[in-house]
């Protein structure tokens, strides 16, 4: 690592000014993408602003008709919360299928939606059921939050306080795992509420997560696994590299989503 | 670990206009991603510093871009290499064509990209849709650019 | 520098460290806790897994300030010098869920981590599966899956 | 069979250290005043250097030293050697290229150390290496080894036109064409054993000291074989006398062959701390042991095998191109010949095989033994064949494999090796039962219920371990011999420390060895220590690869035992005033043939030492002897895996079903530790069948530098595995013992592979065949039956 100064502030408005103060500082968050690649000297932030002793960012909370989940809270958490488990089963799962259980202890949903991992989970979990992420200055809608890989809506010394779910009937994530580090090769998150269906696909597109229009056209149809039988979507635009090639990966959104939607109505 | 990618963008600009501008260093500078200083030493050839965000991953290449090929007004060949020091190395090039269509230009590009180093090593997961991702930017800014006249 | 204080496996301890100290070096370096092992560098092998406030985490991945004030367990505060083992550290000696020894420490924190998520009784497939954050070389875990198993058990009786 | 003798169950002693965290590996162990090397290394496959510029770096903090490859010429510090001599067909002597620790002049892989910074701690010594400015003229480079022999290929060193490190051969041509001439059916394969890390959880680590006084060094290393590396570092690299450097290995976390070899960066930590007076420490993370551990396997095979109207096997060939990567490593030559074409006739009675095998230099990280070392890649050919071949025959693999096993020993093959003792029907019908391949079609049946596919797949495997018979092995070109030394101590209490050239890694030598002498002398296990990996307190050995430290290393023991229990015998007969000859010596005690004289092994043990009372004997005082244990033969254990495979043909994701294992190892000394090493094996073949690949691009960048990208085999990878054992003793050894650490790691890729191209329907698939590659094989097959 290089050398960097470090920070604990207790406040969301405290850590605002460090970031404020300080252009080259990053977020630490849960610290699973972050650290690995300041180990490698990939990284070299000035300052390290731990959120871990902020007051009232973390938590699962039903309000109204959205499951609350504060931005520090745990993947180990979210994955243990009864009031997650009961509102949300599909959305509790997705925690559970991150890294391993020792990172799912130290990573948070607020890191996860933030760095917009290509290959992360929670980022589909948000498209897929149309979230709001709620920061220190305004509410964003996921559908403009994830804008590419590892790019989101957020602008410099904004911070992640929650995220708002709108609790869907069904919903459901089926992930298929990168053999070696756990992200997902593909992960297809859906859901249906009266007014809304959504399809969101991560790990496959070269461009982060993004939903399937075709995929959801069908199922307002019928909400099914069968209504996508023998759908699959083009290879342009998938990922390709040494694990899974773009045919593949696009062969695995069709696969995915139909176990997704078998899961969600099962 | 190498990497290829091709692309178009229709241009709203008479093909002089954009050969103007594929070989105008501030303009150059604008549209590389990163890109934090592009100083010409010849009329081809130009000493660069880049800085590349990849999520977390954040590495600085100094290095050199130079033009070749050129055939006015109807493309050229840029390519730079860059050293990123701890991150390792970057190459790439990429074949610009022009050719008039609809009352514009029709732009249309050919890159190939290579890392070596920690960030072939480590990166896998990461390297072909950032290297895509650069590429795509700087037509896209280019375009803009164009269409801001 | 900066200074730091927690407790490490039941003693207060503090240091004055770069900012950039990881947890595992603290407890290598500044501590002298070697039992706590670095086997690699993306926080994947989990030979580096100690508990910290109950919880398993990887010690190759969090900072040393990070754990103000934290109640850090390390494989060497699982039984006194001299004291019988740990129902789990027997559990592995008794099955041959070791044999480099090596990944050894990081398996037997993350295995009562395990216990404390899972329950006593646990069958080989949640074992498996909970397994995912360490990595052995040499035992095939078949025997580290019968230890984490049979030391459930015993940490019921215990 | 007493509670802690030979055949019983023990836990192990060593055990206790490990669970409680209190083990002490390099990297625990601090010298004071040490400094911390960092070493800078090439991101290019191949180039030249132009310049090393370290001024900078010299002046950052901390710094106390930058040194480069030529300093290290300067000192007359010479090159990492390949210790065994292979000539190729023509009579040449294969073309080692210089290896420098540093390099000089030119790197030839990506990683190739080329400057090391030594400063007072680590993160300054990296800041410094940050600021070391090489300037690289880069070379095209070559990695791919089937490509390495081309005209225009990329020239790495001059002394090997084509690539060509050399062209090998076995066996005898004319007869192997006239087989397949007379053949009714051939098969043919092509090849690829793809290459792997061997990724022993703990890195590499070296810390050296010079002690100015004594003008000696001392090395604690992670090696499975200090004596080696101090003789090799001694003798050819020129560090020092052998008598002024001592090599420790403490606790070492896991070998796999990749610490056998002699690498660079020991050899830099001793020259650099004499040079700078002071500690040097290095620990590699494991970006560094992805681009230095030398590799294993990558080979590329076109195999066939010949067969009569009947099925009997008529002879089989090969040709074989192996990577040996950059440069030399120090056995790798011995790898794709003789631990490898020697192996080719498998448990099966061939009358005639061919075998040629080209080594080739590539722009990667050195190749090297990695468990199994050639066997593996030799029982992959063998047994791919012999399953494809009966696929294609009609035949039932199980019964073809019957047909054509070996029946009468010793067996002389084609290819060099004598079998001297199995039993390969007991194994393989012992493994059908557990593995009940009766209720396979039944299984198959269910598994296709379910949208799965299902497949078996069968490896009847031989190895020729206990390596080796030093006749042998010196006359097919090693440079050393390799018995194994060992020296019992007697303690004056009774209490016995047995002194081993054997090294532990994981094998649990500190139990099984324990036991032995347990055993023999009728003492508690407890009493008995073992003491292995340092130089100076063990007189000289060989170390622990090659399933060697039981056949080998506990037969020297065996000897060392016998002359103990020989001189204690004199002293009991002086003790009891009877002849030597009427002493019997049983479960610890002494007696007089006929008499109710008896002497407890304690007393014998003290009154060895009490030299005033042997006043007037002809009696030398002391209990203490050494032997060294040269084998007549390699042993051959051998067995059968059957692995059970059930396949999701919509992503290609393959879950072992079930796996079973039935191993001769001959004598078994601790049965609970010989399962752990199958266990281990099983689980590293399962890896390079299903998970594990090294890939460079061809730029020879490495793309899977991290866990990130090559996957290693987690704990729900695997199934549990039914293991099981029949016996044949070795005949050349006192003990009987076959050995058993490399068997897993032989015979499972090709039970996976069998299995997984029976459920598929398709042999068109390479290791490894992970869920992408399967699906691929799937789409493949079905659209060569559409189209059909």
């Amino acid at each position: 690592m290089y050398a960097f100064t470090f920070h604990q502030p207790t406040t969301v408005r405290q850590a605002a000014n460090l970031l404020a103060k300080n252009p080259e500082a990053k977020l630490l968050a849960g610290g699973h993408s972050l650290i690995p690649v300041m180990k490698q000297r990939l990284a070299s932030p000035s300052a390290i602003v731990d959120l871990s002793k902020v007051e009232g960012i973390s938590g699962v909370e039903m309000k109204g008709r959205s499951l609350v989940i504060g931005a520090m809270t745990r993947h180990a958490d979210v994955a243990n919360s009864v009031v997650a488990k009961e509102a949300m089963p599909g959305l509790a799962a997705v925690p559970g299928s991150i890294g391993d259980p020792q990172v799912r202890n130290m990573g948070t949903i607020g890191g996860s939606v933030a760095n917009n991992d290509p290959n992360a989970d929670y980022p589909a979990a948000c498209l897929g059921l149309g979230a709001t992420i709620v920061t220190n200055k305004r509410k964003i809608a996921a559908d403009d939050f994830f804008t590419g890989m590892f790019s989101t809506a957020l602008e410099d010394g904004e911070i992640i306080v929650k995220i708002q779910f709108p609790v869907a009937k069904k919903a459901a994530y089926e992930k298929f795992k990168h053999p070696a580090s756990g992200f997902a090769l593909v992960g297809v998150f859906v859901s249906k509420r009266a007014s809304d269906i959504r399809v969101a696909v991560t790990g496959a597109g070269s461009n982060g997560v993004f939903r399937v229009k075709s995929f959801e056209e069908a199922l307002k149809k019928r909400f099914a696994a069968k209504s996508l039988e023998g759908m699959s979507i083009p290879a342009t635009g998938m990922n390709s590299d040494i694990h899974a090639s773009a045919e593949y990966r696009a062969h695995l959104v069709g696969v995915m989503a139909r176990r997704a939607v078998a899961k969600a109505t099962a | 670990m190498a990497m290829t990618m091709s692309g178009e963008y229709q241009l709203a600009a008479k093909r002089e206009t954009v050969w103007q501008k594929l070989n105008d260093a501030e303009v150059l500078k604008a549209c590389i991603p990163g890109c934090e200083e592009l100083n010409k030493t010849s009329d081809t050839e130009f000493v660069a510093v880049a800085t590349t965000k990849i999520g977390p991953v954040k590495a600085r290449f100094k290095g050199k871009v130079h033009l070749t090929d050129l055939d006015p007004p109807n493309g050229y060949r840029i390519s730079g290499e860059g050293d990123g020091g701890v991150a390792g190395f970057a190459k790439g090039g990429a074949t610009v064509a022009l050719t008039d269509k609809d009352g514009g230009t029709l732009l249309t590009y050919n890159v190939e990209a290579q890392i070596g180093g920690k960030l072939a090593q480590l990166g896998q997961r990461l390297v072909n849709g950032a290297a895509k991702k650069i590429a795509d930017d700087f037509f896209k800014n280019f375009a803009a650019n164009v269409a801001g006249g | 520098m900066a200074a730091v204080s927690m407790t490490v496996n039941g003693k207060a301890v503090t240091g004055n460290v770069d900012p950039r100290t990881l947890l595992v070096q603290f407890l290598r370096e500044n501590l002298r806790l070697t039992g706590t092992h670095v086997g690699c560098d993306t926080s994947q092998c989990g030979a580096c897994v100690v508990h910290i406030n109950g919880v398993a985490v990887k010690s190759c991945t969090i900072l040393a300030l990070q754990l103000e004030g934290a109640n850090v367990l390390t494989i060497e505060g699982l039984a006194a010098p001299g004291a019988p083992l740990h129902p789990m550290q027997e559990a592995f000696r008794e099955n041959h869920g070791l044999q480099c020894g090596f990944c050894t420490p990081g398996m037997i924190m993350s295995s009562l981590d395990i216990v404390r998520r899972k329950g006593n009784n646990l069958d080989e497939h949640t074992i498996r599966e909970e397994l995912d954050g360490n990595i052995c070389r040499c035992t095939g875990y078949h025997n580290i899956v019968k230890a984490v198993a049979a030391g459930a058990k015993a940490m019921a009786k215990s | 069979m007493s509670a802690t003798g030979i055949g019983a169950a023990v836990r192990r002693k060593e055990d206790q250290r490990f669970v409680t965290g209190s083990g002490h590996y390099t990297d625990d162990i601090n010298r004071p005043g040490q400094v911390h090397a960092y070493f800078l290394r090439s991101p290019h496959a191949h180039a030249k250097i132009k310049k090393i510029d370290a001024g900078a770096a010299g002046k950052m903090p901390g710094v106390v030293a930058v040194l480069n490859g030529t300093e290290l010429a300067t000192d007359k510090i010479g090159n990492l050697i390949c210790g065994w001599m292979i000539h190729s067909k023509d009579g040449s002597p294969m073309k080692m290229a210089p290896n420098s620790a540093l390099a000089v002049g030119k790197v030839c892989h990506v990683g190739n150390a080329v400057a090391v910074v030594l400063a007072e701690t680590l993160a300054q010594a990296r800041d410094a290496a940050e600021k070391v400015k090489v300037d690289y003229e880069v070379l095209p480079a070559v990695v791919d080894p089937a490509k390495a022999q081309a005209q225009g290929a990329p020239q790495i060193h001059e002394i090997a036109p084509n690539n060509t490190i050399y062209q090998w051969h076995l066996g005898d041509p004319k007869t192997t064409d006239a087989a397949f001439k007379s053949a009714k059916h051939v098969t043919k394969l092509d090849i690829v054993n793809n290459r792997l890390a061997p990724n022993a959880i703990e890195p590499r680590a070296s810390l050296a000291e010079y002690d100015s006084g004594a003008d000696s060094l001392t090395l604690w290393n992670t090696s499975q074989n200090p004596h080696v590396a101090r003789l090799v570092i001694a003798a050819f690299v020129g560090m020092a006398p052998e008598h002024k450097l001592r090599v420790i290995a403490p606790d070492v976390g896991g070998g796999f062959g990749s610490k056998i070899f002699i690498y660079p960066e020991e050899v830099v930590c001793l020259w650099a701390s004499r040079k700078v007076c002071r500690p040097v420490k290095w620990t590699a993370d494991r970006s560094e042991a992805f681009l230095t551990d030398a590799h294993g396997r990558d080979h590329v095979t076109h195999a066939e095998m010949a067969f009569d109207a009947e099925g009997k096997i008529l002879g089989l060939r090969a040709k074989t191109i192996a990577n040996l990567g950059a440069y030399m490593s120090t056995f790798s030559s011995s790898v794709p010949t003789y631990l490898y074409g020697t192996l080719l006739s498998g448990q099966y009675s061939i009358p005639s095989i061919y075998c040629e095998v080209d080594a080739v230099y590539t722009n990667t990280v050195p190749v090297d033994a990695y468990r199994g070392a050639g066997r593996p890649e030799a029982t992959f050919v063998v047994e791919r064949l012999v399953e494809v071949g009966a696929r294609e025959m009609g035949l039932n693999p199980a019964d073809l494999r019957r047909r054509n096993f070996i029946k009468s020993f010793p067996h002389q093959t084609p290819v060099i090796m004598a079998y001297d003792a199995g039993d390969y029907l007991a194994s393989l019908k012992k493994a059908m039962e557990i593995a009940d391949t009766k209720g396979f079609d039944k299984r198959k049946r269910d598994s296709e219920r379910n949208g799965k596919l299902r497949g078996i797949g069968y490896s009847t495997y031989i190895e020729a371990c206990g390596i080796a018979p030093s006749q042998a092995v010196g006359s097919l070109g090693a440079g050393v011999g390799l018995w194994e030394s060992a020296e019992v101590r007697v303690n004056p209490t009774g209490s016995v420390e047995v002194l081993t050239g054997s090294h532990s890694h994981g094998q649990g030598h500190e139990t099984t060895f324990a036991q032995l002498v347990s055993e023999r002398l009728g003492i508690p296990i407890e009493n008995v220590s073992i003491v292995h990996g340092d130089t100076d307190k063990v007189q000289f050995g060989m170390g622990t690869y090659g399933s060697r430290s039981g056949a080998v290393g506990m037969s020297a023991i065996v000897k060392a035992l016998d002359k103990v229990e020989a001189k204690a015998k004199k002293v009991a007969a002086f003790m009891m005033e009877a002849a030597e000859g009427d002493i019997v010596f049983k479960d610890g005690k002494f007696t007089v043939a006929g008499t109710d004289k008896s002497a407890e092994w304690g007393a014998v043990a003290l009154n060895a030492y009490i030299a005033h009372k042997f006043t007037g004997a002809e009696l030398e005082p002391g209990l203490k002897e050494g032997a060294f244990y040269d084998p007549t033969n390699f042993t051959f254990p051998s067995g059968c895996h059957i692995c059970e495979v059930e396949i999701d043909p919509e992503t290609g994701a393959t879950e072992i079903a079930s796996w079973t294992a039935v191993d001769d190892f001959g004598t078994i000394i601790n049965p609970m530790i010989v399962e752990g090493q199958v266990h281990g094996g099983i689980a590293q073949g399962i890896g390079q069948a299903m998970l594990e690949g090294i890939v460079y691009d061809k730029e020879g960048q490495l793309v899977t530098g991290s866990y990130m990208d090559y996957t290693m085999p987690r704990a729900h990878n695997l199934p549990s595995f039914k293991v099981g054992t029949t016996m044949t003793k070795c005949p050349s050894n006192p003990l009987g013992i076959k050995g058993c650490g490399e068997a897993g790691a032989i015979a499972s890729p090709a039970a996976v592979m069998n299995a997984i191209t029976d459920a598929i329907g398709s042999e068109n698939i390479a290791m490894p065949a992970t869920p992408q590659a399967v699906w691929v094989a799937i789409q493949r097959a079905n659209g060569a039956r559409k189209a059909a």
